[in-house]
């Protein structure tokens, strides 16, 4: 059993595990290795810490193609652990390695630790109710989801091996019309201030009240699973929950938002959360740090011009 | 939570509910309402999801028990349409 | 499943009345189908909390001893509430959970669940989640019932519903509630620990207490109730819906000022709210039940018919709904086609003791109805036995003059007489 | 006529899940099971192929003895009949165990061409058994599927996967995983409840499936689940005008420099 093993199509997650992934193979005196299937990324793969690099070269543009080659190789390095980025395409593939190698999976783990010589995992279940810990047991594939860990500083021209690999992909689809979702906001996942708006919104003119509160704020505009696919009010992209965007931002700030756990669940990696709601027991005062009990039609007014003139 | 006086929103949402995004099974007419003098069902929802927000009646059927008092007392029918929600939605007592 | 498929009965509603009419019918081999509109049987019904163990009887002797029940009752209270002060009557009978115990508080979702689940051993097909719509009709005869775009037929249409029963309403048995027919429950199953329940209540790890509570409503017509379960208490208020629009308090409000009544606190204390449930229930008794219960091919049982008794100290509505299920299984067996069940169902509820009883108790709502009775004369009582209890060294008034005087406080000597003129005729 | 099986978990429901406040600790005494929400999305998926290209469809289920009560459900919303592995595995199943009880099944079924799945279950959201059952059965897999369509024995699907969206086709057999808004799931009406109630079933114990104990052992040892719980400040502002409350709370967001 050697070696920490990462892997993403997506290279900044590559690097933010390799954060954690450089952490835990010095603790454990292993190896960290990455796998990339672009030849352009591995450099900065070992500028970020990997101390080798395994560029897997076959004839596809499709990462989830490329399953077969990083099961083989994983079961010719028996590596301890293979973390791979929790990205949709990362998740697809994981469960085809997972597969491969007759090995335990855990999907999206917020938080990996060393506790007394073994990997242990927490992740949620149960909708956001619950926190699973796991002990990882036997070489097991683990999904981060992307901004789990911050970007590590790196060094460039760091010393560290590269090898390419000639790999079979496997073809048995054809892949194709592949197109970008026009995305009308900016990605709130990765908003630093974000303003979410809640069923305490009566109508959708209201939303102008938002809109002012963001352009104050500097903030982009999410808002609750109902408000997106129920109301329509705003794109399925913006709503933020288990089954909707995780948001890490600096500011989460909530406006008629009662806070529902599918939601709490979404915005639970935020730095500071302030809540404004009429109903005193609503349950997201219980996951804000600040927060105002009052009419928002009277406070967000108020709020935005308290900041404008700051 | 320990015992202790709680607001119709708190104590609603310990229970479970189903609610049926696609189809209110109560819906009022608030020119109606806007005509009624007393408003009894400001006073016996037991849910309390008839509530007067600048002088207008507001409803949300998403809290409701489904007893059916606010139908009885509604006299002048602002109530334009009261039902049982569709089959598997509304409340869901677990101890009833 | 054709068109031309029909059943021998299809119930609506599978709450007691629906189920035990199920069960019945099933054992006697008849094609029974129980339509039931919430998710699973039970997950639309509220009650104050307890079920006279004679009815289950009726149904399948022992069948209690399998049920779901919580506790048996043994400490029957009547409790007065004052400002800060209370009155209460506890009458204990350890001969009511002897052999078949009398009576048992109950929670109605395991319960009902649990029994429709016994009507489908039986043979009964039980459809859980659908509402019914509307009735199906073929000249006045009622030949069977339509869910969505789904019609099903049948010799029998038995509503069991409840007291909103719109199935009666559509057979054209019956017109609406009015505000003065009914009552609106609200209440709390508050969870505490079984032990600090047997301690609060001085009952026995199978022993329960079941408590009528009046002085509760702030004036409005009605009463409260207490029941224990096994690790719950199930504490609520029935109020005339009629009387409370008078005022401006809403009930939800004085509901939660009555948990926290210095006489009531101290019994739910640190135990934690798992359900917040409300529910209409008859008031007017026999004067509420519908002049027919049945038409050509349908029939009305439970609270869809109106079958509820209250005397302020006794709350039946689960016992009267099971009798008159069998009573409408027994008529649907005898009878040889959908016109004659009506009639033979009238029969059993006669025999049954149904009807007898109700009759019995027809005058009792005017005395729940006494305007007085929800305030004035419970806090006359507190006053009345604080005067007895009262030593602060003063010299007391004679017993006669002070009572008088009390009394006159509360009460006119012209209204008093009036009220017992009532309560005397109307028992 | 294609065959389809429909796969589906009967999980808790977790509404119904209640926290100790002391120890966290989950209660799930008083809750109830369902038909994991995203499953009916792949259930109702394949039932819609009957009518478009007259597929036959059949829903399958591992879980223990309480899963009995899914078999009427499942068989409500279409599948002509049901499958159900009953094994006590089922307890404490991880995705390894159930994608390979879920393979050996699908083998033991032999003739399916299409198989569908939920993107991920109600309660673990592991969001792998679907892939991992077509890598055990070495059959093409497409996953996040937002649109669908069976063309002869081909598969066109499109993708629905972060940033952007793909079409991909694949031959029979292949496994599919929906996304919630490929459909709306039909509720069940009267007839279509009475009707499951006359349906097959098929019930096979693990051991019917000749599958090892290792293959029945989850892998990672779950070393504990707990309620969550956000350790947060709670300043909440009650007292005071709308003014003085906004003023506070504008105050102490500046002091924390994130205005």
């Amino acid at each position: 059993m050697a070696g920490i093993f990462i892997y993403s199509e997506d290279t900044n997650v590559a690097q933010q595990m390799l954060t954690m992934g450089r952490e835990l193979a010095d603790k454990m005196q292993q190896r960290l290795c990455a796998v990339t299937i672009f030849e352009q990324d591995a450099q900065d793969l070992v500028d970020a810490g990997a101390d080798k690099v395994f560029v897997l070269k076959g004839d596809s543009a499709w990462p989830e193609s490329y399953a077969p080659a990083v099961a083989d190789l994983a079961a010719k390095e028996e590596p301890i652990a293979i973390f791979i980025g929790a990205t949709l395409r990362g998740k697809d593939l994981a469960a085809k390695v997972a597969a491969r190698l007759k090995s335990g999976l855990v999907t999206d783990a917020f938080a990996v630790r060393l506790e007394n010589g073994d990997i242990e995992t927490d992740r949620v279940m149960y909708g956001g109710l619950a926190v699973c810990t796991e002990i990882l047991q036997g070489t097991s594939v683990v999904t981060i989801p992307p901004r789990t860990f911050d970007m590590p500083a790196k060094v460039s021209g760091r010393a560290g091996e590269i090898v390419k690999l000639d790999v079979t992909v496997d073809s048995t689809m054809a892949v194709g019309n592949v197109c970008p979702i026009v995305r009308q906001g900016a990605d709130i996942a990765t908003a630093e201030k974000l303003v979410c708006v809640g069923r305490g919104l009566g109508k959708q003119e209201d939303m102008q009240l938002a809109k002012d509160l963001a352009a104050a704020l500097g903030a982009e505009i999410g808002c609750t699973r109902s408000i997106a696919e129920d109301y329509h009010w705003l794109p399925n992209e913006t709503y933020i929950g288990l089954s909707g965007q995780k948001v890490k931002p600096v500011l989460y700030l909530s406006m008629g938002v009662s806070g529902q756990v599918q939601h709490v669940a979404g915005i639970r990696d935020s730095k500071i959360i302030v809540a404004i709601d009429s109903n005193e027991n609503a349950p997201i005062f219980a996951a804000a740090d600040y927060g105002i009990v009052g009419d928002l039609y009277q406070i967000v007014p108020l709020l935005t011009e308290a900041i404008r003139n700051k | 939570m320990t015992v202790k006086k709680q607001g119709a929103e708190e104590l609603l949402g310990v229970n479970k509910f189903s609610v049926d995004e696609e189809e209110p099974h109560i819906v009022i007419d608030k020119s109606i309402c806007a005509k009624c003098k007393d408003k009894p069902c400001l006073v016996i929802c037991p849910a309390v999801l008839y509530t007067l927000k600048d002088g207008e009646i507001n409803f949300d059927y998403a809290g409701c028990l489904e007893c059916g008092t606010c139908r009885v007392m509604c006299t002048n029918k602002g109530i334009v349409k009261w039902t049982y929600p569709r089959g598997t939605f509304g409340v869901a007592f677990r101890y009833g | 499943m054709g068109e031309e498929e029909k059943f021998d009965a299809i119930i609506i509603g599978a709450g007691p009345a629906g189920t035990a009419c199920a069960y019945v019918l099933a054992k006697e081999g008849k094609n029974v189908l129980l339509i039931e509109r919430g998710v699973s049987a039970g997950s639309k019904n509220v009650t104050g909390g307890r079920l006279y163990t004679y009815a289950l009887e009726l149904v399948e002797p022992g069948l209690h001893s399998e049920a779901p029940l919580e506790r048996k009752v043994i400490r029957e209270q009547i409790m007065m509430l004052g400002k800060k002060s209370a009155v209460t009557i506890d009458y204990l009978d350890y001969t009511f959970k002897e052999e078949v115990p009398q009576s048992y508080s109950v929670l109605r979702a395991p319960f009902d669940e649990w029994f429709a689940g016994k009507a489908e051993e039986q043979g009964a097909m039980v459809a859980s989640g659908i509402l019914v719509d509307d009735l199906l009709f073929e000249g006045n005869k009622v030949i069977g019932v339509k869910a969505g775009e789904d019609e099903m037929y049948a010799d029998v249409v038995i509503a069991a519903d409840g007291i909103n029963s719109f199935m009666a309403q559509k057979a054209g048995l019956r017109s609406d509630l009015t505000g003065h027919m009914v009552g609106v429950g609200v209440k709390e199953v508050i969870e505490l620990p079984a032990e600090i329940i047997q301690d609060r209540f001085n009952v026995a790890s199978d022993e329960g207490t079941a408590r009528m509570i009046i002085g509760c409503t702030e004036g409005i017509q009605g009463g409260g109730f207490l029941y224990t379960n096994k690790d719950s208490v199930s504490l609520g208020i029935v109020f005339s819906p009629e009387n409370a629009a008078k005022q401006g308090k809403s009930i939800h409000e004085i509901y939660q000022d009555f948990k926290m009544h210095p006489a009531i606190y101290p019994l739910i204390r640190d135990g934690n709210t798992v359900e917040y449930g409300a529910h209409l229930v008859p008031e007017s008794g026999w004067r509420g039940v519908p002049q027919k219960l049945y038409r050509d091919g349908f029939i009305v049982t439970g609270d869809a018919a109106g079958f509820c008794i209250n005397t302020g100290t006794i709350l039946r509505g689960i016992d009267l709904a099971i009798v008159s299920g069998v009573a409408a299984a027994r008529a649907v067996i005898e009878a040889k086609d959908g016109s004659t069940v009506g009639t033979s169902y009238m029969r059993e509820l006669e025999q049954l003791g149904l009807i007898p009883t109700m009759k019995l108790f027809a005058g009792w709502p005017d005395i729940v109805a006494i305007p007085r009775m929800a305030e004035t004369y419970p806090h006359l009582a507190n006053d009345a036995l604080r005067f007895m209890f009262t030593v602060d060294g003063t010299v007391p008034e004679k017993m006669p003059k002070a009572m008088r005087a009390i009394v006159k406080k509360h009460v006119s000597m012209g209204q008093l007489i009036a009220d017992g003129w009532k309560g005397v005729t109307s028992i | 006529m294609p065959n389809i099986i429909a796969c589906y978990k009967w999980v808790l429901d977790e509404q119904d899940i209640k926290i100790n406040p002391g120890n966290l600790a989950l209660d799930t005494s008083r809750a109830k099971c369902k038909i994991s929400e995203y499953d009916r999305n792949a259930i109702e998926e394949a039932v819609l192929q009957v009518d478009k290209c007259g597929a036959v469809v059949a829903s399958l289920t591992f879980g223990t003895s309480v899963a009995k009560q899914s078999l009427k459900d499942a068989l409500s919303r279409g599948p002509e009949k049901a499958y159900w592995v009953n094994d006590t595995a089922a307890q404490t199943a991880d995705g390894f165990v159930t994608a390979n009880v879920l393979a050996a099944a699908l083998r033991k079924i032999g003739d399916y061409d299409l198989v569908l799945c939920g993107e991920g279950s109600a309660d673990t959201y592991g969001q792998q058994v679907g892939p991992r059952v077509a890598t055990l059965l070495g059959i093409p897999v497409i996953t996040f599927v937002t649109e669908m369509k069976i063309e002869g024995n081909k598969v066109i699907a499109t993708r629905k996967i972060g940033d952007c969206t793909e079409t991909v086709t694949a031959d029979f057999p292949v496994l599919v995983t929906v996304l919630p808004e490929i459909n709306k799931p039909r509720i069940p009406s009267l007839k279509q409840v009475l009707g499951a109630a006359k349906k097959p079933v098929t019930e096979w114990k693990a051991a019917d499936l000749g599958l090892a104990t290792d293959e029945l052992s989850p892998k990672n040892k779950v070393k504990s689940i707990k309620g969550f719980v956000m350790n947060r400040k709670n300043v909440i502002y009650k007292e005071g005008s709308p003014t003085e409350k906004v003023a506070s709370l504008a105050a102490t967001l500046a002091k924390e420099g994130v205005l």
